[in-house]
């Protein structure tokens, strides 16, 4: 029916668009960058406001891609050019070599043995992993992985020989293709902000020093700690958490727009904390509270817990001591009086930039001058490409998009 | 009660009249320049609440407040600042509005700063022997000398090792002149009309 | 259809080495599968070409043994007229018990029953033909509301090429929108207002061909399901429509309501936000040269509306921008609690600034305003400056009040009046009903009400984060401020996005498949009527109100509301709806498939009937990460805990099953089923299952109902454990060996 | 390598061996530096109390324009005060057309105009990007191993624009050291502000800012201290009595130029022309022993 739709990237907005404009009927063609689908919210413990895991949606919308075969996914593959235009594009796709092939079943010999680690994506870098794995224990499409820096050496024989299958493939070149496509939806994602370019900050010279996504890992039953939350300096259990809310964000120097979604998420990780370890203390540093719409119930319920203190301030400074601490500076600013405050686990609300900031569309797309993607026909904008937002809105806006590629495609 | 009720007009009069003082418009009371500044333990209230006491129109705490003239320039707020307000440029201009008012918020800092502006006024240079000793000076004869006294030795090691020249007082020999001082008084002449506060 | 069994053993990824496949190809041989064909690796190529051979040669009902049904989808599935059953021997048997000659036996058992299970499951179950609906399906979508959420929404689908009929009970179209002077700063650089785009917006929709309008018209009537909708509008004409959205919008929250709080209506110069725009648009804001705006009128305070009505900010910013630009000279404050101005529009808040005009932080306690002679004081907390302060000499105060849904409230009662007797349900049942509302939007002819069920203050969205547009009537979407308070641009987008839902449940009611979360999924519950006691309970517990009832209390069914959970069989004390591939005689004889070794053997049974979205999944995962348990236990996928049948207990129990879990969805206010109440239906179910229990002289703690999902992955075993030490300590069930 | 010379009025007098040091380093390498004819004060940090911030750029903006006249080549302002009001004017003349409408006005009283594009550098900038540490490497002859060296920054030789550094985490004097072969040692107090604003008129606090700077390197077992602002090492160096006094401690820490240890491990002469004679806490003891 008609031409396909091309949607760039499989985190939840892609994935909304792909199976939404799918199940109406329309072929389309998912290009994800990593070895998996589910982009960012893979990678979280918990939804806010209810404290849901992203793989209860996530597990239902795999099931939708599995059964529905108007949808072709492409893996390790990033949108190297795109012409044409409107209800005609040409798009080229760049696989990269995964070097396993299909008949992968993820027993897991591959992993056992190989010896070589890398550092583990998934997890941020809070934790190694075996250079032969699987991204992580919830991955579609299932299958492993062998990293690029073992597939010429011994290393990536040794996985070659343990496979019984067949499936290690060390001459994986990857793959060059074309796409036809009516229209694109362009839903890339974001990326954390860099959090040691907030410099003041000094991310990088402790190991308790730490930002939101690494905290939704440390939270994560698939984390680097099993879902226990603790000091990555020295594992023990933290008693003193701060959250430092704007960490880049709202900053004309940095990110001067405000990322939506720090508030709530260090909300969130304030009840991973407190349900964990019911003797820690927790304080939320910020300049504004943003718990937009129904989100604020969350809010409410979250300020009831008398071991998560509020505080007005930016923090403008922080260093490590000599116990491992990390010590706070900053003005509260409803009393004025200028502070310093040590804490042992010290979590950054870093904001979301758009990839559209890091990388391009390669075609003639409109910005904002932080990168966002503005309106466009042809090419679609999806998810938090166009405004940093929650899940519930990355889905409504992927849907938003599916409609729009179908409008271009419809009846062609 | 309240204290004091909001007045327009001193913040309005800050805008118009003080160098950048247009800048606190944006200013969103976040606190990091307040623990940002170097000289925070010397400050009563830090450049935040000074923001806000300008827009509540305190203007007494405010030009009365010698916060306003101890900024030494090393514009660590400015980088720091979220919303990228010009903190010393602001700070400045409120200390020099505030002398203009005939206020002193620091006493040594004004004279210093009086006679640095005046000798590049003068010459189109600072003469960094004949500054100080005018300086010390503006103490009235006797403090003056005894101040002279107090600075001895640090000028001694300075002449000594040829970071100085030699002056018997203050304008003896006189300061050498740049050759493009009228153009250059004219300048600041035109630029005083032009700056806020209509500076003669 | 005549079905051609045809069974394939794995032994690939350790089964091989784990299990005897002998004594398995004889289980499946004994179980009707025939001569089952093991492969070293079934879903290599050379593999899966074997099963191809044998479909090619008519065999069209398949067992496979090998790996989880979740994975290796693709490979093997061979086509809608196969029907494919698959046995974990791999997730579920071998990488979850124990390794080892030991344990070799119980292993062994546990693989055999699943391949019996699975056996018997292929032999109950029917390829589903999709339920068609008697006159085909209407594809034309209904659109009620006229503002900018409806607008859009009719205008998207109708660029999509459906027909709309779109109704507005104004004379005009426009909504709000029509309201509004100007919108705030919507695109790069974020500093300008910019025109509302009402009048191009209105344009579009009525020269579209697509699209029929009827204004000065409400909903009296929604009969029908998807794909057959008949609605009756005020003005007299009748419609049919596949799909419904409801983007009926807002209402300002009542400001009359503020009068002790905020001085409301004791001076016409003290107004809300939406009087503010009013003004503006009359261009009637000359003159002022002190205004302050009091964020949060109302909004995020538990006596009013507890939640943040999210536009408040933008809209005080915007109108702050009307006043300044109308009098460069004029004092603005705004007087807040948060300043929520997300995303770009950080930047508004900037410009707002820079035109000059103040903020003060004010905290929890509302501001005291006085009047002195047609001049405001307002006097508020000053966060930031750590004082309380005065403002003086205000010509006007706007109270930034927030937003209700146009949506009346639905409040049900709870679960466990089901089945309760007689009086106390019923007094259960009128206490929500007086809590709800009684006026209507679209006056749904259904039985379980005129209206969207409602959550939450009122707004009939879904709860669910990763599908935020499901609400619980099938086909008919809400989109807008409706749904949840939110602005312009995301109205828009979320028109947009509803439009797509509602066309996408057009095509599946024509088809006859399912829309979420079963998308695609073509069985429907069908009833055996002859047995009907007309006890309604089907008609009472669906959770999306599929089910009407005719005037004797017999069910009517609407297949294209359904969702497919089964939470209607599950209901059925007379086990008589039934779909063609899940029914309630299927799974009890899955579960007297499994063979119940004697008493003196001591190998209990337990089996865990497990909600296939979560907890499935879950027990999979816990199953690859290294977790052991018991081999003892038989899973068995349910589509939804709410569709277990009483008798399933009493047939396990009977068949000397020594104990019951039921693994399900979190329920309770953050519920996690995606049938809504399916978790809660069964625990409620379970809850008064003890009586029988005890009528039997049966432990009611052989039956426990669990919370499981992906949460609880690493809780499993020992949730597995606990159960088995239970089992063990209440000993095995006396109708062993009956 | 072409470039115009702001030296700036503390290089004529306190700051005389940077001047002197700068030149022989740019010689050793090669580069030209060629002074702005008739250049005029930049107004430094305490210009607010004389005059207007527009009367200030004014003043730079006079600088821009001869630099302009000259050739408009890249300027060296060596002095880290000069360097951040000359930047601040040239920047904000990009920036805000008003302003540069302004200026130009100004100017116009002295027959002056700025079209804008020049270019304002510090010495480190110029050294570490343009230069670059392999050339500077392979001008060592005497390289100072050993000598343990912090590297003192000043407030506002890297800000307000962080165009060659961080602004607050900078590296490239770290860097320019290391490549003369000296050791580095730990030191936090790089960026934090000496107080040499209110040298004269705030006493105390001042000597508080200076002691904490002092003590800092001295914890990290540095030798000396190695700055590029002729404000900071004025006030950390004469200032150490005062400091001593007032703080009871016993500083004798030589401040020294980065371009005047450049010079040395250059092969430069100690007095004559990395006019190490010129400081007054002594450097002779550290220093000697890398002399040519």
């Amino acid at each position: 029916m008609g031409q396909a739709i091309l949607v760039v990237g499989g985190g939840m907005s892609g994935v909304s668009a792909a199976l939404e404009a799918a199940e109406a009927g329309y072929n389309v063609v998912l290009v994800e960058k990593n070895p998996y689908l589910g982009g960012r919210v893979a990678q979280l413990h918990q939804y806010f406001p209810k404290l849901c895991p992203p793989y209860c949606g996530l597990e239902i919308n795999f099931k939708r891609i599995k059964n529905n075969p108007r949808i072709q996914v492409l893996t390790m593959a990033e949108v190297t050019g795109i012409e044409g235009a409107p209800g005609a594009y040409k798009v080229a796709v760049k696989q990269a070599p995964r070097y396993v092939n299909d008949k992968c079943t993820a027993c897991g010999l591959c992993g056992q043995a190989v010896e070589a680690t890398v550092s583990n994506p998934f997890n941020y870098g809070l934790d190694q992993i075996k250079a032969a794995y699987l991204p992580h224990e919830m991955a579609f499409p299932y299958r492993f992985v062998i990293d690029p820096s073992i597939a010429g050496g011994p290393e990536g024989e040794k996985a070659k020989a343990a496979c019984p299958y067949g499936a290690v493939d060390l001459e994986d070149q990857g793959a060059e293709l074309t796409v036809e496509a009516g229209a694109v939806i362009w839903a890339a994602g974001w990326t954390p902000y860099d959090a040691s370019k907030v410099e003041y900050y000094n991310f990088g010279a402790s190991p308790n020093l730490i930002t939101n996504v690494q905290m939704e890992r440390l939270a994560a039953k698939g984390g680097p700690t099993s879902g226990k939350i603790q000091r990555p300096g020295d594992g023990k259990e933290p008693k003193k958490v701060a959250f430092i809310q704007c960490a880049g964000s709202r900053d004309v120097n940095h990110l001067p727009f405000c990322s939506t979604i720090c508030c709530l998420a260090s909300l969130k990780q304030a009840t991973y904390v407190r349900a964990q370890l019911p003797e820690a203390e927790v304080t939320i540093y910020f300049i504004d509270i943003r718990a937009m719409d129904r989100n604020e119930d969350f809010y409410t319920k979250v300020k009831a817990d008398e071991k998560v203190k509020f505080v007005k301030s930016k923090i403008g400074l922080i260093q490590p001591n000599e116990a491992g601490n990390l010590v706070l500076e900053g003005e509260n600013t409803a009393s004025g009086e200028r502070f310093k405050a040590e804490h042992d686990l010290v979590v950054l609300a870093t904001g979301m930039q758009p990839n559209t900031a890091l990388n391009k569309i390669p075609a003639e797309v409109a910005y904002d001058e932080y990168g966002f993607v503005q309106a466009a026909e042809g090419i679609i904008g999806a998810g938090t490409v166009r405004r940093p937002s929650e899940v519930h809105v990355s889905v409504q806006d992927g849907t938003a998009a599916a409609l729009k590629a179908i409008q271009l495609v419809a009846g062609r | 009660m309240a204290s004091k009720a909001y007045d327009k007009s001193f913040r309005e009069e800050v805008y118009e009249n003080v160098d950048s003082g247009e800048e606190i418009k944006l200013c969103m009371q976040c606190g990091v320049c307040g623990i940002t500044c170097p000289l925070r333990d010397e400050m009563t209230y830090g450049p935040r609440q000074i923001w806000s006491l300008i827009r509540a129109g305190k203007r007494e705490e405010v030009m009365n407040c010698s916060d306003i003239m101890l900024c030494t320039s090393c514009y660590a707020c400015k980088v720091r600042c979220p919303r990228g307000v010009k903190v010393i440029d602001v700070m400045h201009g409120l200390a020099r509005y505030a002398l203009r008012q005939g206020i002193v918020p620091r006493k040594e800092t004004s004279k210093f700063g009086k006679v640095f502006w005046d000798c590049i006024a003068k010459t189109g240079r600072i003469d960094e022997t004949d500054v100080p000793m005018r300086y010390t000076m503006t103490a009235g004869p006797i403090h003056g000398i005894f101040n002279a006294l107090e600075m001895m030795d640090i000028g001694r090691a300075l002449l000594s090792h040829k970071r100085m020249k030699f002056k018997v007082a203050p304008g003896v020999p006189p300061a050498k002149k740049i050759k493009g001082i009228r153009g250059l008084k004219k300048m600041l002449k035109k630029a005083a009309a032009m700056s806020p506060g209509k500076e003669s | 259809m005549a079905k051609k069994y045809a069974c394939y053993l794995c032994k690939g990824c350790g089964i091989g080495e784990a299990l005897d496949f002998d004594n398995l190809q004889e289980v499946a041989s004994e179980s009707g599968m025939g001569e089952a064909k093991a492969h070293e690796a079934l879903c290599s190529p050379e593999g899966l070409a074997l099963i191809k051979a044998d479909v090619d040669g008519g065999a069209n009902a398949l067992l496979i043994g090998a790996c989880s049904a979740r994975v290796k989808t693709d490979e093997f599935t061979f086509g809608k007229e196969v029907l494919v059953e698959r046995a974990s021997l791999r997730e579920q048997t071998v990488y979850c018990t124990e390794a080892g000659e030991e344990a070799a036996a119980d292993r062994q058992m546990l693989a055999a029953d699943y391949l019996r299970i699975s056996a018997t499951k292929l032999q109950k179950m029917e390829l589903p033909v999709p339920f068609q609906l008697e006159q085909p399906a209407e594809k034309a979508i209904l659109v009620v509301g006229g503002g900018v959420a409806g607008l859009n929404a009719a205008l998207a689908a109708a660029k999509a090429g459906a027909k709309v009929y779109l109704v507005e009970k104004e004379d005009a179209l426009g909504g709000f929108l029509g309201k509004m002077a100007k919108l705030g700063p919507q695109s790069p650089p974020y500093q300008e207002l910019q025109d509302t785009g009402l009048e191009d917006l209105v344009g579009q929709v009525q020269g579209n061909g697509n699209i029929e309008v009827f204004i000065g018209n409400t909903v009296a009537k929604t009969e029908g399901a998807p794909g057959n909708f008949t609605v009756s509008l005020s003005g007299g004409q009748s419609l049919r429509a596949g799909a419904v959205i409801q983007a009926t919008g807002w209402t300002p929250y009542p400001p009359e309501k503020l009068a002790d709080e905020l001085a409301y209506g004791s001076s016409p110069n003290i107004i809300t936000n939406v009087q503010m725009e009013e003004r503006a648009k009359a261009g009637d804001l000359g003159g002022l040269n002190a205004v302050a705006f009091i964020q949060c009128a109302g909004s995020r305070d538990a006596n009013h509306l507890p939640y943040c009505s999210a536009v408040c900010c933008l809209v005080s910013l915007k109108q702050a921008m009307y006043v300044k630009q109308a009098n460069p000279e004029a004092a603005v404050y705004v007087i807040y609690k948060d300043i929520r101005t997300p995303g770009q529009s950080e930047e508004v808040y900037r410009q707002a600034q820079r035109e000059g005009v103040i903020f003060i932080r004010r905290g929890e306690e509302y501001p005291k305003i006085s009047d002195h002679g047609g001049k405001f004081t307002v006097e508020t907390a000053d966060v930031t400056l750590n004082d309380t302060v005065a403002i003086e000499e205000l010509d006007l105060v706007v109270l930034a009040t927030g937003m209700k849904p146009n949506n009346p409230k639905v409040v049900e009662p709870p679960l466990v009046a089901l089945g309760m007797d007689q009086e106390e349900a019923k007094r259960l049942t009128a206490e929500a009903k007086a809590q709800s509302d009684d006026w209507s939007v679209l006056n749904l002819a259904y039985r379980q009400g005129k209206n969207l069920p409602t959550l939450k203050y009122a707004y009939p969205d879904s709860h669910f984060i990763c599908f935020p547009y499901e609400t619980r009537r099938t086909g008919i979407y809400a989109a807008g401020t409706v749904r949840r308070p939110m602005r312009v641009t995301q109205a828009i987008e979320d028109a947009t996005g509803a439009a797509l839902k509602a066309i996408q449940a057009t095509t599946a009611a024509a088809a006859g498949f399912a829309v979420h979360p079963r998308s695609g999924d073509e069985s429907f519950p069908e009833f055996f009527m002859q047995r009907c006691t007309q006890c309604k309970r089907c008609t009472e517990e669906c959770p999306f109100g599929a089910i009407n009832e005719d005037e004797k209390a017999n069910p009517l069914p609407n297949p294209t509301r359904c969702r497919r959970c089964g939470v209607c069989m599950g209901a059925c004390p007379e086990r008589i709806i039934s779909f063609k591939n899940y029914s309630v005689d299927m799974i009890g004889a899955m579960i007297k498939s499994i063979e119940v070794p004697e008493e003196d053997e001591e190998k209990p049974r337990v089996i865990v009937l497990a909600c296939e979205n979560d907890a499935l999944p879950a027990i999979d995962m816990a199953a690859k990460a290294g977790a052991k348990w018991s081999p003892f236990i038989r899973f068995l996928p349910l589509r939804c805990l709410g569709s277990v049948n009483l008798v399933w207990i009493a047939d396990a129990l009977s068949s000397g099953i020594d104990g019951i879990l039921l693994f399900g969805c979190k329920r309770g206010d953050d519920y996690q089923c995606h049938f809504i109440k399916g978790s809660e239906l069964a625990n409620v179910r379970m809850s008064k299952i003890s009586e029988t229990l005890d009528r039997l002289v049966l432990e009611s703690d052989r039956v426990r109902v669990e919370e499981i999902g992906f949460g609880e992955v690493d809780k499993i075993p020992g949730i597995i454990a606990e159960f088995m030490e239970t089992i063990e300590s209440v000993g095995p069930n006396p109708y062993k060996g009956f | 390598m072409d470039y115009l010379l702001y030296p700036g009025c503390s290089l004529e007098g306190g700051g005389s061996h940077y001047l002197v040091s700068v030149e022989a380093v740019f010689k050793a390498l090669g580069v030209k530096l060629t002074e702005i004819k008739d250049w005029n004060c930049c107004g430094a940090s305490i210009h607010y109390v004389g005059g207007s911030e527009l009367q200030t750029k004014a003043l730079n903006a006079r600088n821009l324009a001869l630099a302009q006249q000259q050739g408009g080549q890249d300027i060296i302002a060596p002095c880290s005060s000069c360097y951040i009001q000359m930047i601040k004017t040239a920047h904000e003349f990009e920036e805000d057309p008003k302003l540069a409408a302004q200026l130009n006005q100004i100017l116009a009283e002295a027959g002056l105009s700025y079209t804008g594009g020049v270019k304002v550098r510090h010495v480190l900038d110029v050294l570490f990007h343009d230069v670059g540490l392999e050339r500077i490497r392979q001008a060592v002859k005497h390289p100072l191993t050993g000598l343990k060296v912090a590297a003192y920054y000043g407030c506002q030789t890297t800000r307000p624009y962080g165009e060659y550094d961080s602004v607050e985490a900078p590296r490239t004097m770290d860097q320019l050291l290391e490549a003369l072969g000296a050791e580095v040692v730990p030191f936090d107090k790089g960026v934090k502000c000496c107080g040499s604003g209110i040298f004269f008129t705030e006493m105390e606090t001042c000597a508080r800012l200076v002691g904490d700077i002092l003590g800092a390197a001295q914890a990290g077992g540095a030798q000396l201290i190695s700055t590029a602002c002729p404000m900071c090492q004025m006030n950390l160096e004469i200032y150490q009595s005062r400091v001593n006094k007032i703080l009871h401690t016993e500083y004798d820490m030589p401040i020294v130029f980065i371009t005047q240890l450049m010079a040395l491990a250059f092969g430069c002469k100690y007095g004559k022309e990395a006019a190490l004679d010129r400081n007054i806490v002594s450097p002779k003891s550290v220093l000697q022993a890398f002399a040519a």
